[in-house]
């Protein structure tokens, strides 16, 4: 299993019947792809819609209707359309139970970069800052490492995205809650040892029971 | 009380310098007949409120791959390369905003208010020269309202007032920059006789031109 | 999902010392349904936050005669003679606000803002006691977010869901006040299959339960 | 001509052609009887409406649609609904052209008491503060005095509902505007003197050219 589907799939588990949810760009949005078809979840995207759907038909792309990433998109029964105040009104408010995004680097604390690198890189924030401030719960999409380097620092580096925000860090070898004293392991992929995931993780991990991911 | 503008009359609206507020998300909702009659006109040293800084051949993208804008102010500008390295050269000035802070601050000006406290963005870099205010203990940004000469809106159709209704996700951004602008023009796909009263979004008293669209499609 | 509640549901909601937020305007868009199980509910020492004091036989009007009020927040009261009187005896706390500073406080705390500036009550009374803030050369009062325990609202009609529409200018306080509150109940005069998602006012995610007026009128 | 109709009529004068207008409730109200018919007038109700048309007829009144004063209203076309955080919007935000309200007391400065007797008469300010900071000309319609007493002070005594926001001041004597050095006296009633003006008004009046308003 690819580690993209592997991350997608665990975080979908977090999911509850009737959440309220944005997924962000990129990997964040393969996440609709195994929500639970037993239960339904609301998606929210910030360019103003509640009950994105999945991928129109070839042929039937509406210009007028996309998502956050600017791709064509459907809208399932009892969604709506709504302007950009009133959507981060429902981000800010608190209205969003659990928003997932990618990082740059996340951290011990909690805090997320995931927006800039100064002189390199230079997209802006879009909704990101919004929605890690907001909602209820923040997920963190990332692979566990970038070309071997850890991702989930003791401090974020790069300019940070949010500050002590981050819920759970999800990766393709690991589930880790950010505590009140520091992170703690969760989960780990059945293919990998603890000894594995914190030579990787630049954070320190606390640790008792750590139980194997389900994907 | 004839609103409707043509081509002319649209560019005598326009001089350099002016700030101008355009709808749209990634150019979905974006007045693109409205952008090309700004490029045509060459006016220059604009400043833009937009989302987003367009594709390169699509939004506001045009303006700023004709050299026409000196500031934008927005909250990403990933996805037009012009954008990046007329950042890099000097030449254009960004402004990066928080989309929901972006959206708040034009808002407050369309309602009159100075400003408005968001917990967005604390402790990170679009804190720096901003005033902090505690409220029950908890530390915002007071973020200014955010108004601009000219609003350059999208509309899916208005009736012969200009009681207008948008299209899906084309909405974004447009309701609140018509109501934060001295002068706003519309860009609509149809025109009809009337609008149920339960479900005009922008009110006719905020729009100022309205441009018919298939007039020039 | 079903969101429907009884009276005897409704009532489970309720205790003594609840804020609750009450849409209306001179009780026009008041749920008068949920007013009348408040009261025969007997819970006291309310926080009531209403745009009025509605009247002495209709509105929140009806929890202040039967003295469940402890503190009264609203734009004036003039039509309902016994809100005057507990004043005046210091049974009842009345907050007056000036009335778009209570919808835009309130609207503040459904979006999560801290509070907003508004240059509305500056030099008059309204003012003392509250923070002061310049902006561009302008001062503003600090006026910060509202929020409650508990929002009793009325709907035209909404979607098994919650989605929901409004009757003309019965739709006032009702929008912003179901996205303040931590429990949001409508009373709702219609249930439907379905709304177009264009026109929905109020969406699903803010409505927490649904009474249906026609099970009970 | 009882002194109402005068007031209204005269400040039924300075409505223009598209003006966007909200009428307090009572003496203003009666404005809306005497706008020019060859003119178009959108008045605007705080409680959530633009496009106020007349009473209805009696058996047609619907209990959803009321003015700010509870009375039942009809719509007219091309009128609208909103909620009241997009009504006060439009009234702070500038978007109304012209609001009249009544007076307890108005002064040299432009200020205005209109909402509070202190230990007497306590209704509250309704929307009457936003109205008069937000409207870009405010007129207090206003018998020129109160038994005798004047209205027009050197200085407001009452708490005000707003500070050196008034334009105009129309009374059933005189219209006059309210200048950077004070009030000018700007019309009389053809049926009485400057003098007599003078004196039932507190404040100074300043005028050069005084027209005879026309009723």
């Amino acid at each position: 299993m690819h580690e993209k589907e592997i991350i997608a799939r665990r975080i979908a588990k977090e999911l509850r019947d009737g959440d309220l949810v944005n997924l962000g760009i990129g990997l964040p949005t393969l996440v609709a792809n195994y929500i639970d078809p037993n239960i339904t979840v609301f998606l929210q995207s910030e360019n103003g819609l509640i009950g994105l759907g999945p991928s129109p038909e070839e042929g039937h792309e509406d210009p007028n209707l996309t998502n956050a990433g600017g791709q064509y998109v459907t809208l399932n029964p009892y969604g709506m359309y709504f302007d950009s105040a009133t959507s981060f009104g429902i981000i800010r408010g608190g209205h969003v139970d659990i928003t997932v995004l990618g990082a740059l680097e996340v951290d011990a604390e909690g805090s997320l970069a995931s927006w800039i690198i100064p002189k390199k890189l230079v997209p802006g924030m879009g909704g990101a800052m919004d929605l890690v401030v907001g909602a209820k719960k923040v997920i963190v999409a990332t692979t566990h490492t970038n070309k071997g380097k850890a991702k989930i620092k003791n401090q974020c580096q790069l300019p940070l995205t949010a500050y002590k925000e981050v819920d759970l860090i999800v990766t393709e070898l690991a589930v880790i809650a950010v505590k009140e004293n520091g992170l703690q392991l969760l989960e780990k992929h059945p293919d990998t040892t603890i000894e594995e995931i914190i030579a990787l993780t630049e954070a320190p991990l606390h640790y008792d029971t750590v139980k194997d991911m389900e994907v | 009380m004839d609103k409707t503008l043509e081509k002319k009359q649209f560019q005598a609206l326009l001089k350099d310098g002016l700030s101008i507020m355009v709808g749209g998300f990634m150019t979905c909702g974006t007045p693109e007949t409205l952008i090309d009659w700004v490029v045509e006109s060459g006016v220059k040293d604009l400043t833009i409120i937009c989302n987003d800084a367009g594709f390169p051949e699509q939004g506001v993208g045009k303006l700023i791959k004709n050299h026409q804008v000196n500031t934008l102010i927005a909250s990403h500008i990933g996805l037009n390369p012009f954008a990046g390295a007329q950042m890099s050269s000097g030449e254009l000035n960004v402004i990066l905003i928080p989309q929901g802070t972006l959206a708040e601050q034009i808002r407050a000006h369309g309602a009159g208010l100075g400003g408005i406290l968001t917990p967005t963005g604390r402790k990170t870099i679009v804190e720096e020269g901003k005033q902090l205010m505690a409220v029950n203990g908890v530390e915002y940004l007071l973020e200014p309202a955010l108004g601009a000469d000219l609003a350059l809106i999208e509309i899916a159709k208005c009736d012969p007032l200009g009681n207008a209704v948008y299209a899906k996700t084309a909405r974004n951004f447009n309701p609140v920059m018509a109501t934060a602008c001295e002068t706003v023009v519309a860009l609509t796909h149809k025109m009809v006789p009337a609008i149920d009263p339960e479900v005009i979004v922008t009110p006719h008293v905020f729009i100022d031109y309205i441009v018919k669209e298939h007039d020039h499609a």
